[in-house]
């Protein structure tokens, strides 16, 4: 039909997930975001099965394709083998690929994500890492949370942990060679080049939105990215 | 025990609507037939439906002027029997039961009907596991038997459970469902005025005479509910009432109802043929019903010479539709045994 | 405590009890037709109003039986009464009895 | 629950390794109950004597990546490729996940390759131009949780205490949290199936507990990746894990247990921001619901203290629930490192305890 739509089904998620629609909305009855957000799954497939390149770009560049929690509820339920979650993968994907994603307030936080998970990945093998965790970004943690990042060292040392120390164990420190691996695999599947296309993009929209832009966590866009919450994103 | 021959000209499977109508109109032709019935009572599902759509007929009204008409002519039939295998023997068939009967036979008429879909299968809909969920057979059963029941406050009624479904192996519309939703929400609210009637439904297909006015007729005389959505969880509520999750894709927004009855319009599958040898090659359709040889031009005969099929042995239809169909493969019989 | 840079999200799921529903009563007792409604949008299509401004009368029939009541009011304020919507229904809803009532009780 | 409940509930039995397992830790597990792991390993190395190897060169699957959309599906394929490298290289066959995630995305890419062969390819190419490790695939993949549901009965018999309230006699009630990705992706791959998922509620109801059906049972957490690791987007982390809290309400449930180690955390931790957000909780006299992962409660039902399991690590007071059961736990040593020694404690919040 048209040639991103094409390029959507070269993803195997794509075709995975994008059967055909008969529009009965078991998908959104039991969807988490639907309830919370101006998100209906079965609205977005609809769309997409019929779409020209024209709709594909506004959803690209649309808040409504972030709003997905990737629970994958909606597998489970849809009568004709549908997965919403796994097209929405497909359409975030190619919104990052051809920087649409900076046009909306939810795609923007893309660049958060990338220095968070996606650079910890990278730096030391986990996804999530305790020090990274700071009770000033993660006030919801509560007390506790606090107390263990403050003595995270103690605290794992008594549990059996072996934080930062070479060996096995859980929180152990990953070995240079092993983290060479990771980078090999990013930098041959494309990953890396991935990070510095979410990178560049971010960077031209923070100065068309002329604010500062730095590779710290807490450079004015960052900050802008990861708090401001100013859509209408209920309905 | 009555006598029966050792061999007819037509061993019809199945002493439901289809196979009797089938069985008088051969007989007025003077063919020799049998029926085989594995219930005890000739009528088929008819015996377990209280009324008729569209125009409210009691079903044993219809059930006992045909079988009264089978018992005047005294046509053969045997009841409490099931049809195990067909064998071919030259161009005949031999037909064997339960029980131990053996017939042979110059053709044979599959009307052995439909089952309905186990809705256990749609796990997420709670049926077997809370007492307030109900197939649309049990329903059928309630109107019927006029039990004592407490009276349900609000009643929720789905389509298409284990139709038009991949999940549940189903791709097909058992067609009947919408129809007959519309006719026990009629009847619920009949028998319940207080209570509130909600169909649950993907599209209405309202295809037949009578049937898109029988709709409207609820909707306006009765004042049932149609919400278009497709159930995606039941589940229950502390105090033994049912939560159900849809999506309200009219308004786009999700949707939760509770209700004290949850009705299930159980779907139509095919029903279990008899083993057959090897030389019968009976083709069926994608959805497992039995396959017409052709269906423009020879819609009754089926891909294996001499075995014939009418009814819903060959995908869900209404009363009248089958009764049609099964004096037109009369008609067929009648031409392949003239032939023969 | 605040301060999370967040907070709780209102539900936008529709609770459905039809018996506190007062609008929809009061619509369906004075205007049996409106229960007709198929959701065809035919009305909608047509609509004068809905050509300049966001009015939906079809949605209007669902914001009713919902009880959105402030959707109602947005569509309702675009609403020039020529009733075209009437005439082009299929099954003959009423639809000028059901905007007066809808003015007159919400 | 009426015997045909729990027979519904039962339907699905899913093929689960009996011994030599390649152990894969979870982020989010390590993070917040690294106790747990240390569990796990202990009951099946010294409870159950089975062979479980750690291999200190697997790292994250990069799932958390890939469901906020920054780790690519060949990355995500290519790191999982290289586990399974090191499983053939350690000559086992069989995958024991500790996080509910990653094994959503071993069973993903196993059926990515059987249905798209040409990915398995890609795969392998990719991990070897990156690594020169080649790889068989698994025969068996299990949940952490699968593994002690199967030897649920052997748990029991060694067990110093049951999920029964010391003082009444009567079965605790408690709330099972499977895990959206646990088997909602690939119903077949999770014991129970997607619907009726029997991996808690066969520990619960072997171990003396009751299970408590709820209608938001199913219900997600509300982690939702980007939602939750986004500050401006976490109203809707925490509103779906209230609707499940106000769900669950009414039923008084003593405990929960959750599969996946993210939902245990944020079922946790929400419950003090509701509590500071809304002033409300869940359980009598300013408590909250405890909410353990599967090898704590296995861990109490074995007797093990529960300051080693790590309970203290947990948001909710885990107290009451162990003074229900007639635990008995040294109140002091909650906060005290290695040596015994209290070094600080957490403050206390002000609407739960």
């Amino acid at each position: 039909m048209g040639k991103l739509r094409d390029k959507l089904f070269e993803d195997v998620r794509f075709e995975e997930g994008l059967k055909a629609c008969m529009n009965c909305g078991v998908c959104t009855a039991i969807c988490p975001a639907a309830e919370f957000y101006d998100y209906d799954p079965r609205r977005i497939v609809s769309i997409v099965q019929t779409a020209d390149d024209e709709t594909i770009i506004d959803l690209l560049k649309s808040e409504t394709i972030w709003y997905c929690g990737q629970c994958l509820s909606c597998r489970t339920r849809c009568p004709r083998n549908n997965t919403p979650a796994y097209v929405i993968m497909a359409l975030r994907k190619l919104s990052q690929e051809m920087g649409y994603f900076t046009e909306s307030e939810k795609g923007r936080q893309q660049l958060a994500l990338k220095r968070t998970v996606g650079d910890n990945v990278l730096k030391y093998g986990y996804c999530i890492y305790p020090a990274e965790l700071t009770p000033s970004k993660h006030p919801e943690q509560g007390p506790v949370w606090e107390w263990v990042h403050k003595n995270s060292q103690a605290v794992y040392d008594r549990l059996g942990a072996n934080l930062d120390k070479l060996g096995e164990g859980a929180l152990r420190q990953i070995d240079n060679e092993t983290l060479k691996e990771l980078d090999a695999i990013f930098e041959i599947t494309g990953n890396n080049d991935f990070f510095e296309t979410i990178e560049n993009y971010s960077e031209k929209q923070a100065e068309k939105m002329g604010l500062g832009f730095d590779d710290s966590h807490d450079c004015e866009y960052m900050k802008h990215i990861t708090t401001v919450n100013e859509k209408k994103h209920q309905r | 025990m009555r006598a029966y021959d050792t061999k007819y000209q037509t061993i019809i499977i199945g002493g439901g609507i289809a196979g009797m109508t089938a069985a008088l109109q051969l007989y007025k032709f003077g063919i020799r037939v049998l029926i085989i019935e594995k219930e005890d009572n000739l009528g088929g599902h008819l015996n377990k439906w209280y009324k008729l759509f569209p125009g409210f007929v009691n079903a044993d009204e219809v059930v006992s002027n045909i079988v009264s008409e089978i018992n005047d002519k005294r046509i053969h039939n045997i009841t409490s029997d099931e049809v195990i295998s067909i064998d071919s023997i030259y161009d005949n068939y031999i037909v064997k039961t339960s029980s131990g009967h053996s017939f042979e036979a110059e053709s044979v008429l599959l009307a052995q009907g439909f089952n309905t879909f186990d809705p256990t299968k749609k796990e997420e809909y709670g049926y077997g596991l809370y007492s307030n969920v109900k197939t649309s057979v049990e329903v059928e059963k309630i109107l019927k038997e006029h039990s004592n029941i407490t009276i349900p406050k609000r009643i929720g009624l789905i389509h298409c459970v284990g139709s038009r479904d991949e999940k549940a192996g189903n791709l097909h519309c058992s067609k009947l469902c919408c129809v007959s939703a519309v006719k026990q929400s009629i009847e619920l609210k009949e028998r319940f005025p207080d209570a509130e009637v909600i169909c649950f439904y993907i599209d209405l297909r309202m295809f037949d005479n009578g049937f898109e006015e029988l709709y409207m007729e609820a909707q306006v005389e009765h004042g049932i509910k149609f919400i278009r959505g497709r159930l995606s969880e039941c589940s229950e509520n502390i105090d033994g009432s049912l939560v159900l999750k849809v999506q309200d894709t009219l308004t786009g927004l999700p949707m939760n109802v509770s209700v004290d009855w949850l009705v299930l319009m159980v779907g139509k599958e095919a029903a279990k043929l008899p083993n057959l040898d090897k030389s019968i090659d009976l083709k069926l359709a994608p959805n497992r019903f039995v396959a017409p040889e052709n269906i423009f031009y020879n819609p009754n005969q089926t891909s294996q010479p001499g075995i014939f099929c009418c009814g819903t042995v060959s995908g869900p239809k209404t009363i009248h539709e089958s009764a049609a169909d099964a004096k037109a493969a009369a008609m067929s019989i009648i031409d392949y045994l003239n032939r023969k | 405590m605040s301060g999370f840079g967040f907070s709780i999200s209102k539900s936008s799921t529709i609770e459905y009890k039809p018996e506190e529903f007062h609008l929809a009563n009061i619509i369906e007792e004075n205007e049996p037709t409106s229960r007709l409604c198929i959701s065809c949008g035919s009305c909608s299509a047509t609509c004068t109003g809905g050509e300049f401004a966001k009015l939906r009368m079809h949605y209007i029939h669902l914001y009713v039986k919902r009880n959105l009541t402030d959707k109602i009011r947005e569509e309702l304020q675009n609403c020039m009464f020529c009733g075209k919507c009437q005439l082009v229904c299929p099954r003959g809803v009423n639809n000028r009895n059901i905007i007066r009532l809808l003015w007159e009780n919400i | 629950m009426s015997k045909e409940k729990r027979d519904i509930w039962r339907k699905y039995q899913k093929s689960i390794g009996d011994d030599n397992f390649f152990f894969v830790r979870s982020c989010i597990r390590q993070n917040f109950f690294p106790a747990s792991e240390q569990a796990f390993l202990h009951i099946l190395r010294n409870e159950l004597g089975k062979n479980v190897v750690e291999d200190a060169r697997h790292t994250t699957c990069s799932g958390i990546g890939y469901h906020s959309d920054v780790v690519n599906f060949d990355t995500l394929q290519t790191i999982i490729a290289r586990h399974f490298a090191l499983m053939t290289e350690a000559k086992l066959k069989n995958v024991a996940i500790s996080c509910v995630t990653s094994f959503g995305l071993y069973s993903e890419v196993l059926e990515t390759w059987k249905e798209f062969p040409s990915e398995l390819e890609k795969t392998r190419e990719n991990l070897y131009k990156a690594t020169k490790r080649e790889f068989e695939i698994p025969e068996n993949i299990a949940h952490c949780s699968d593994i002690i549901y199967k030897f649920r009965e052997e748990i029991k018999n060694k067990g110093k205490n049951r999920l029964v309230n010391a003082e009444t006699g009567e079965p605790l009630k408690i709330v099972d949290h499977i895990g959206c990705h646990y088997a909602k992706i690939f119903p077949e791959y999770g014991e129970g199936g997607a619907e009726f998922p029997q991996v808690l509620t066969g520990m619960i109801e072997s171990w003396g507990g009751q299970t408590v059906d709820y209608p938001e049972r199913r219900h997600c957490c509300g982690f939702g990746f980007r939602q939750y690791l986004v500050q401006a987007n976490r109203g809707y982390s925490v509103s779906n894990t209230y609707k499940k809290l106000q769900s669950m309400e009414p039923y008084k449930p003593d405990m929960i247990i959750a599969n996946c180690p993210g939902c245990t955390m944020f079922i946790d931790k929400w419950q003090y921001t509701i509590s500071e957000m809304e002033h409300k909780t869940f359980g009598p006299d300013k408590t909250g619901i405890p909410v353990l992962t599967y090898e704590e409660l296995a861990g109490l039902v074995l007797g093990y203290d529960p300051w080693d399991l790590g309970l203290q690590m947990h948001q909710v007071s885990a107290e009451p629930l162990l003074d229900k059961m007639g635990i008995k736990y040294d109140k002091d040593k909650k906060f005290a490192d290695k040596s015994g020694k209290i070094f600080s404690i957490p403050k206390q919040p002000e609407y739960i305890l």
